[in-house]
């Protein structure tokens, strides 16, 4: 038995990529069995997934080299803990809200596009190879287009094409950066680009930097992030805001913090750190204006964003205390963020409309909806006990022990601004349902149930805090 | 391939991307603004195949793989932008249509 | 001397040429010249290719960038002809400051590289005889990085599943091109695109081509055909559909696990049997490339076509 | 210690967490097993504390520590001043429930009130409770998070309005209290509490401990209603009338009074706070608070609202108290505390069962009523006499220590104060008396006598007896006052 194990575990890192893409590729040749084959692959992943997350916080990071040339002539893949919890995250939320996922026509492209997406996350998350890390933000892009593309009416389709050409150039503005550091620095392969410096490398950081702030809509390029997180079916507009738009920022870490670019990038560091804190009021801003519930969720998303680019400084600098309360937060945020999209997409299901003033009577007549949104508000909002909570505290005590007091004042300022925006958006629910609609509570779906145990998943995650930390802070970014 | 010819290539490439972000940038329409992007890609993929050659010997065959694999990845991308387009003007179209007698 | 200097003419009118229609493309106001001006420049773009040592590029350049792309373009402004979306743009400083800048950043990059050597060639060439294809590009494309092709060929496929959920495919140009000119033309052309597929795909082993040249010139045979029927309708979507579009990453996914068993690596071909297992990948990749090229032109799911034909003319 | 032991003070919290889940998720026409969940969950939670007192009673710690994220600590101990504060949270719990139930007999969403109920208390006795500023900070938090939907219970558009304003208040002060927190453990590590202060604390530089000392009490002087922190209460009125009684006299309000007597005894240390300098101007700002709560109170003509700016104006003696250095005027701040509680909490009943039984919400409605509601009046005549401080009511007890401690250290202007709110008390108190007992009912429409159910007047009646019994057996060991001078006597040290 050591042995197949012991193989198994060595292939882990490949597997986790092949098995979403032989899935999408099932699913688009047998239509018909495609919820099936979701299903099936979704716990055969999450199971690799999982599995893997529990090696590399035992043995370290793991790498593989994919057909057999080591890098520079060919691809490696390498998992450290970042990696491996990102991945994990990503296997959770795939396969929970792929389970909810009831597309009305085309089910086959929608599971399709579904799996390309997942499979195209595990190979950025994982990949140790620039131009490879770009096939893959490129296949993401697709098959997120597709997933925002699904509902086929008019404003998900505009939407869809904004954010297929944001995305594109995004990818574009990152191929360039990618050839001009394989030009100076004579390999692709993230882990030889150490001592990387001069012109053409910080050229290169610059063009990856804003490709990759483009597609994981930073502000000021957030434009394209609202409509199409707020037209796409509930399930990928949770899975859209939870990890997809993450995977731009976790290169962004990846490139930033590390030793690499002797360039003078602490000057330009803060720079990115100043449009976090834009993006964090920006999207309090708008979504403080917007009509809709889950618009204002989306809205909220570009805020969020602003503290995960806002901690590339503080990596720089406080290292591995910030890379764990910045991991804690982007894995609250998920969770948090998909249990209130599932929510929304219920309330928008049974009520027909997700507009803030007619939410009055949501209490009563769906308790367990806004319950969701309530836990997840708690979350995003960083209250204790939850997850939200344990990241900003290590973010606090991150940038306190590198004596920038004013990075904590405004992760707190911040704070206050999201509870401000989604108890404004979540108060109408709270008053009693209008005197001719009935006031009982209708039996919850399970889409309801989701998002509530999604919801008191990102709680769960402060008491929990400490295994997830650990895995991230394992072996990666010294 | 000589170093000058680079030069003249890297430039040509610089400019495309440069033309490719003024359209884009003054876009209005759907199409122009694909079109623009296509022009920035070409751009871009110019300029690699010319870093590609700007050694004296033989062409480096690891930047053609990859300006390969990106000519086939933008033209999906720019084949799927394209059927949105389509398929909003024939929603557009059709709404007209039910607009009036709808 | 001659000849240098010759060469240098070349370069910089192909070089100036390439860079005014840019521009051009970039700046007019009518929407079909953009459109026709781009294709234009790939096409000079593709001899540009050439100039610079890259002849498979320019292949693939053509057919897709000025090919495929280009009749995408045409009929995407066809359809949207009547509907314009907003006025015209007028500003003009914001988007020169934004290309002036990306220019001068791109070209603050480039600058300190033009003296230096070119990347890994002779690495790879040093190691061909690993990897039981002679041509470099092939070789990097198919061994050294294979796992780059497996996701471009998922790339391809998952437009085309994004495609498919857009809704039924519409009729090509309402069988407008169809007409006794039209079928004389086909009937030569047709056969000659398809030799001239498979030769592309027999060289890729040893010279410049390959599966995405093969794919692209086999799709271009496939829109022919696609627009050789009367009323420009799409053949009802089948089983042979899903299966021909997703050949490629079958193929890749299926010997790439198999050859684990071998030789331990994913996608790692043991070397006695490398120059098959690359053909037949390579064979696959390209029937996949030109059915889901020749799909995405289609721009919908093919679906029977039972009286829906009469509704809309 | 044994390991059943170790975990008690885990078990009180968890009793009414549990109940308050399951009761949650009942369906609402369960009424009868609801009820007897939470009667259950009371009684039993109130037998867990009376066991720990025994226990501390006879010098037994409890403690019960885990580690959360890289070192922060959830712990939980019980002290005597944390028992102080979890008997008088359980035993009024219990009431306030029996109350509750008949008060809520006809209304909609009961599941949810009781499920948010028994979290409220939960998070009460984690802040009466915790070990450390974290744990403290986390539950004073989730105390905010579970009250809410209390306070807009309801569903009026006003009652939504005032949980937005309450929200803003007790998020804001939490953050305050986040920073100061963080703040101290970047420099210190774990900041946990010790009798008579973290002796690590001392280390810091001035100006970083008083930053974070004012912090602190900007952040816990919003739920303890100091000046210009009170906004929320005096709005919040518009909660049903359980909801005002447990939360707004005694739970939320309370709880932030207790945080800063935590604070200020065992992290700063009664002395070195003295040191620092701090004391002083925290008792000017609590004087004034109970002079301006008594003014505005005298002002207002509906029942609730005079009650919430009196409330205001009473948590303030606790804070007065705690901040004269002084063991005898600490003394009458804490068992202030257990006093203003049992006397709040009897007002808050008797004026939910006028509005209940004969509609009356108005100050100048109370007219004759205690002829028609002879004993909700009676219990409501002895907690306003308590109030005003009219021996031998509790009430009087701890003003006249209040009183006599400031006196012992100097502090004349505190009688002042003192004395200048009891004249303000009888007046905004006397002529709700005089008008129920000494004006003719309107007109006899109702039936002679329309007192109110068992279930409504039984704990209004059993908390006066108590507020009585306080002033009248406060020299007996089992009084709230000797509880505060055995308090106050670590405290202080020899």
């Amino acid at each position: 038995m050591g042995t197949t194990a012991e193989t198994l575990l060595a292939h882990l890192p490949i597997a986790i990529i092949v098995i979403p893409l032989a899935g999408a590729v099932a699913c688009f040749v047998l239509p018909r069995a495609a919820r099936a084959l979701m299903a099936v692959l979704g716990i055969a992943g999450t199971v690799a997934s999982g599995w893997l997350a529990a090696d590399v916080l035992e043995h370290g990071a793991r790498g593989y080299v994919v057909g057999g040339w080591a890098p520079p002539l060919g691809i490696a893949l390498h998992a450290d803990g970042l990696a491996a919890a990102l991945v994990a995250l990503t296997a959770v939320l795939m396969t929970v809200c792929g389970s909810l996922a009831r597309p009305r026509r085309s089910g086959d492209a929608f599971f399709t596009s579904w799996l390309f997406a997942w499979a195209a996350l595990a190979v950025v998350f994982l990949s140790d190879d620039a131009f490879n890390v770009y096939v893959g933000l490129e296949l993401l892009g697709i098959a997120s287009v597709a997933l925002v593309a699904s509902p086929g009416t008019r404003p998900a389709l505009h939407a869809a094409l904004r954010y297929l050409a944001a995305g594109l150039t995004g990818s574009l503005l990152y191929l360039l950066g990618a050839a001009l550091l394989y030009a100076s620095e004579g390999t692709l392969s993230f882990a030889g680009l150490e001592d990387a410096g001069g012109a053409p490398a910080a050229a290169a950081l610059a063009f990856m930097t804003v490709g990759l702030l483009l597609k994981c809509a930073v502000f000021p390029l957030h434009g394209w992030l609202p409509g199409a997180h707020g037209c796409a079916p509930a399930p990928a507009s949770a899975v859209l805001s939870g990890v997809v738009v993450k995977s731009g920022i976790y290169l962004i870490w990846r490139l930033w913090s590390d030793t690499l670019f002797g360039v003078p990038a602490d000057a330009a560091a803060n720079l990115l750190g100043a449009l976090g804190v834009g993006a964090l009021l920006w999207g309090a801003a708008m979504a403080w204006r917007a009509e809709r519930l889950k618009i204002v969720i989306a809205y909220s998303t570009v805020s969020q964003l602003g503290y995960l680019v806002m901690a590339v400084p503080l990596l720089r600098t406080a290292g591995v205390e910030a890379l764990a309360g910045v991991m804690l937060l982007a894995a609250a945020h998920a969770f948090a963020k998909a249990g209130c999209f599932l929510a929304a997409g219920a309330v928008l299901a049974r009520r027909r409309s997700d507009r803030l003033e007619t939410l009055a009577g949501l209490v009563s007549q769906m308790p367990i909806a806004a319950f969701a949104l309530g836990v997840g508000t708690v979350s995003l909002v960083g209250l204790p006990p939850s997850g939200g909570f344990a990241g900003k505290w290590l973010l606090i005590q991150a940038s306190f022990a590198v004596h920038a007091w004013w990075w904590a004042a405004v992760f707190i300022a911040g704070s206050l601004l999201s509870a401000a925006v989604l108890i404004r958006a979540l108060a109408p629910a709270f008053e009693a349902a209008p005197a001719d609609c009935a006031s009982r509570a209708e039996r919850a779906g399970a889409s309801e149930w989701t998002a509530l145990a999604i919801a008191l998943g990102a709680l769960a995650l402060g008491p929990l805090a400490g295994p997830w930390t650990s895995l991230v802070t394992e072996g990666s970014i010294p | 391939m000589t170093s000058a010819g680079f030069v003249i290539y890297a430039t040509a490439g610089v400019a495309l991307i440069g033309a490719g972000a003024f359209g884009l940038a003054r876009a209005r329409d759907a199409l122009r603004r694909i079109v623009a992007i296509n022009v920035a890609a070409l751009g871009v993929l110019t300029t690699m195949v010319a870093l590609a050659a700007r050694g004296g010997g033989e062409a480096d065959p690891v930047t053609h793989a990859m300006v390969l694999t990106g000519l086939v990845v933008s033209a999906s991308a720019t084949a799927l932008a394209l059927a949105l387009v389509r398929r909003m003007a024939h929603l557009r179209g059709e709404e007209d249509a039910d607009g009036h007698d709808g | 001397m001659g000849i240098d200097a010759a060469a240098l003419l070349l370069d910089v009118t192909l070089a100036a040429t390439v860079v005014a229609l840019g521009w051009r493309c970039v700046i007019t106001a009518d929407r079909f010249e953009t459109v026709a001006v781009f294709i234009g420049i790939s096409l000079v773009m593709a001899i540009a290719w050439t100039r610079l040592e890259a002849p498979d590029l320019a292949l693939a350049e053509a057919a897709l960038g000025a090919g495929l792309n280009g009749a995408l373009l045409l009929a995407a402004w066809a359809e949207t002809r009547g509907i314009e979306d907003g006025p015209a743009e007028r500003r003009i400083a914001g988007p020169a400051l934004l290309a002036a800048t990306t220019m001068a950043v791109a070209g603050a990059g480039l600058a300190p590289l033009v003296g230096a050597e070119a990347g890994l060639a002779a690495e790879i060439a040093a190691r061909l005889d690993q990897t039981g294809v002679s041509y470099p590009v092939t070789a990097v494309l198919v061994d050294f990085r294979a796992l780059d092709t497996l996701l471009e060929l998922c790339v391809l496929l998952a437009a085309l599943a994004a495609t498919w959920q857009l809704g039924a495919a519409r009729p090509l140009l309402r069988g407008k091109l169809y007409g006794p000119v039209f079928v004389a033309y086909v009937r030569i052309a047709l056969p000659l695109l398809v030799v001239l597929a498979a030769a592309l795909l027999w060289r890729g082993a040893t010279s410049p081509g390959g599966a995405f040249q093969a794919g692209a010139t086999l799709a271009a045979a496939g829109v022919l055909l696609l627009l050789v029927n009367p009323a420009g309708r799409v053949p009802a979507l089948s089983w042979a559909y899903r299966i021909c579009a997703s050949l490629g990453v079958l193929a890749f996914l299926g010997l790439g696990t198999g050859v684990t068993a071998v030789t331990g690596r994913f996608l790692d071909w043991p070397l006695s049997h490398a120059g098959a297992l690359v053909l037949v990948a390579e064979t696959a990749a390209t029937v996949a490339i030109a059915t889901t090229l020749a799909l995405l032109v289609v721009g919908g799911r093919p679906v029977a076509q039972r009286g829906r034909v009469g509704k809309r003319h | 210690m044994t390991g059943l032991e170790a975990m008690l003070p885990l078990w009180i919290v968890l009793t009414s967490l549990l109940c308050g889940v399951v009761i949650f998720f009942l369906p609402e026409e369960r009424a009868g097993l609801r009820t007897a969940i939470n009667l259950f969950g009371a009684t039993f939670k109130l037998l867990l504390v009376l066991v720990m007192l025994a226990g501390v009673e006879d010098g037994q710690r409890y403690a019960f520590e885990v580690p959360v994220v890289a070192g922060l600590v959830f712990a939980l101990r019980a002290d005597a001043l944390s028992m102080l504060f979890l008997t008088l949270s359980a035993v009024l719990w219990l009431l306030t429930t029996v109350y509750a139930v008949g008060y809520l007999e006809h209304s909609q969403g009961r599941s949810r009130f009781f499920g948010f109920f028994s979290l409220c208390v939960s998070a009460t006795a984690g802040v009466s409770m915790a070990g450390n500023l974290f744990t403290l900070l986390l539950f004073y938090e989730v105390l905010t998070l579970v009250t809410f939907p209390l306070v807009v219970h309801r569903g009026t558009p006003e009652s939504v309005a005032a949980g937005r304003i309450y929200l803003a208040y007790t998020l804001g002060g939490g953050a305050a209290v986040l920073l100061a927190t963080a703040w101290l453990h970047a420099l210190l590590g774990p900041v946990d509490f010790f009798e008579r202060g973290l002796p690590a604390l001392r280390t810091l530089p001035e100006p970083v401990l008083i930053g974070a000392f004012w912090l602190l009490i900007a952040g816990f002087g919003v739920k303890a209603a100091l000046i210009p922190l009170h906004g929320w209460l005096p709005r919040s009125m518009v909660a049903p009338a359980p909801v005002s009684a447990l939360l707004h006299a005694v739970a939320v309000v309370k709880a932030g009074a207790f945080a800063i007597a935590r604070v200020i005894y065992d992290l700063y240390g009664i002395e070195f706070a003295e040191f620092l300098g701090v004391l002083k101007p925290l008792a000017v700002i609590a004087g004034m608070t109970i002079v301006y709560g008594s003014a505005r109170a005298l002002s207002q003509s509906e029942l609730k609202p005079r009650l919430a700016w009196s409330t205001v104006s009473q948590v303030s003696y606790i804070a007065l108290g705690i901040a004269t250095f002084g063991p005898v005027a600490s003394v009458g701040g804490i068992a202030h505390l257990v006093h203003q509680g049992l006397m709040k909490i009897t007002l808050f009943f008797c004026v939910g069962n006028l509005a209940e039984r004969l509609g009356i919400h108005r100050v100048d409605q109370l007219a004759g009523c205690g002829r028609r509601m002879p004993w909700t009046m009676g219990a409501f005549t002895l907690a306003a006499l308590g109030m005003i401080g009219v021996p031998p009511f509790a009430g009087f007890v701890s003003k006249w220590y209040l009183a006599t401690g400031a006196l012992a250290v100097g502090e004349a202007w505190v009688i002042g104060v003192i004395l200048a709110s009891t004249i303000l008390n009888a007046m905004y108190f006397l002529p709700l008396l005089h008008a129920a007992w000494f004006l003719e009912p309107p007109e006899p429409s109702t039936p002679e006598s329309a007192e109110a159910p068992a279930m409504l007047l039984g704990p209004p009646l059993v908390t006066a007896a108590l507020a009585l019994a306080a002033g009248l057996f406060a020299a007996t060991s089992l009084s709230p006052l000797s509880w505060a001078e055995a308090i106050t006597a670590e405290e202080y040290g020899p």
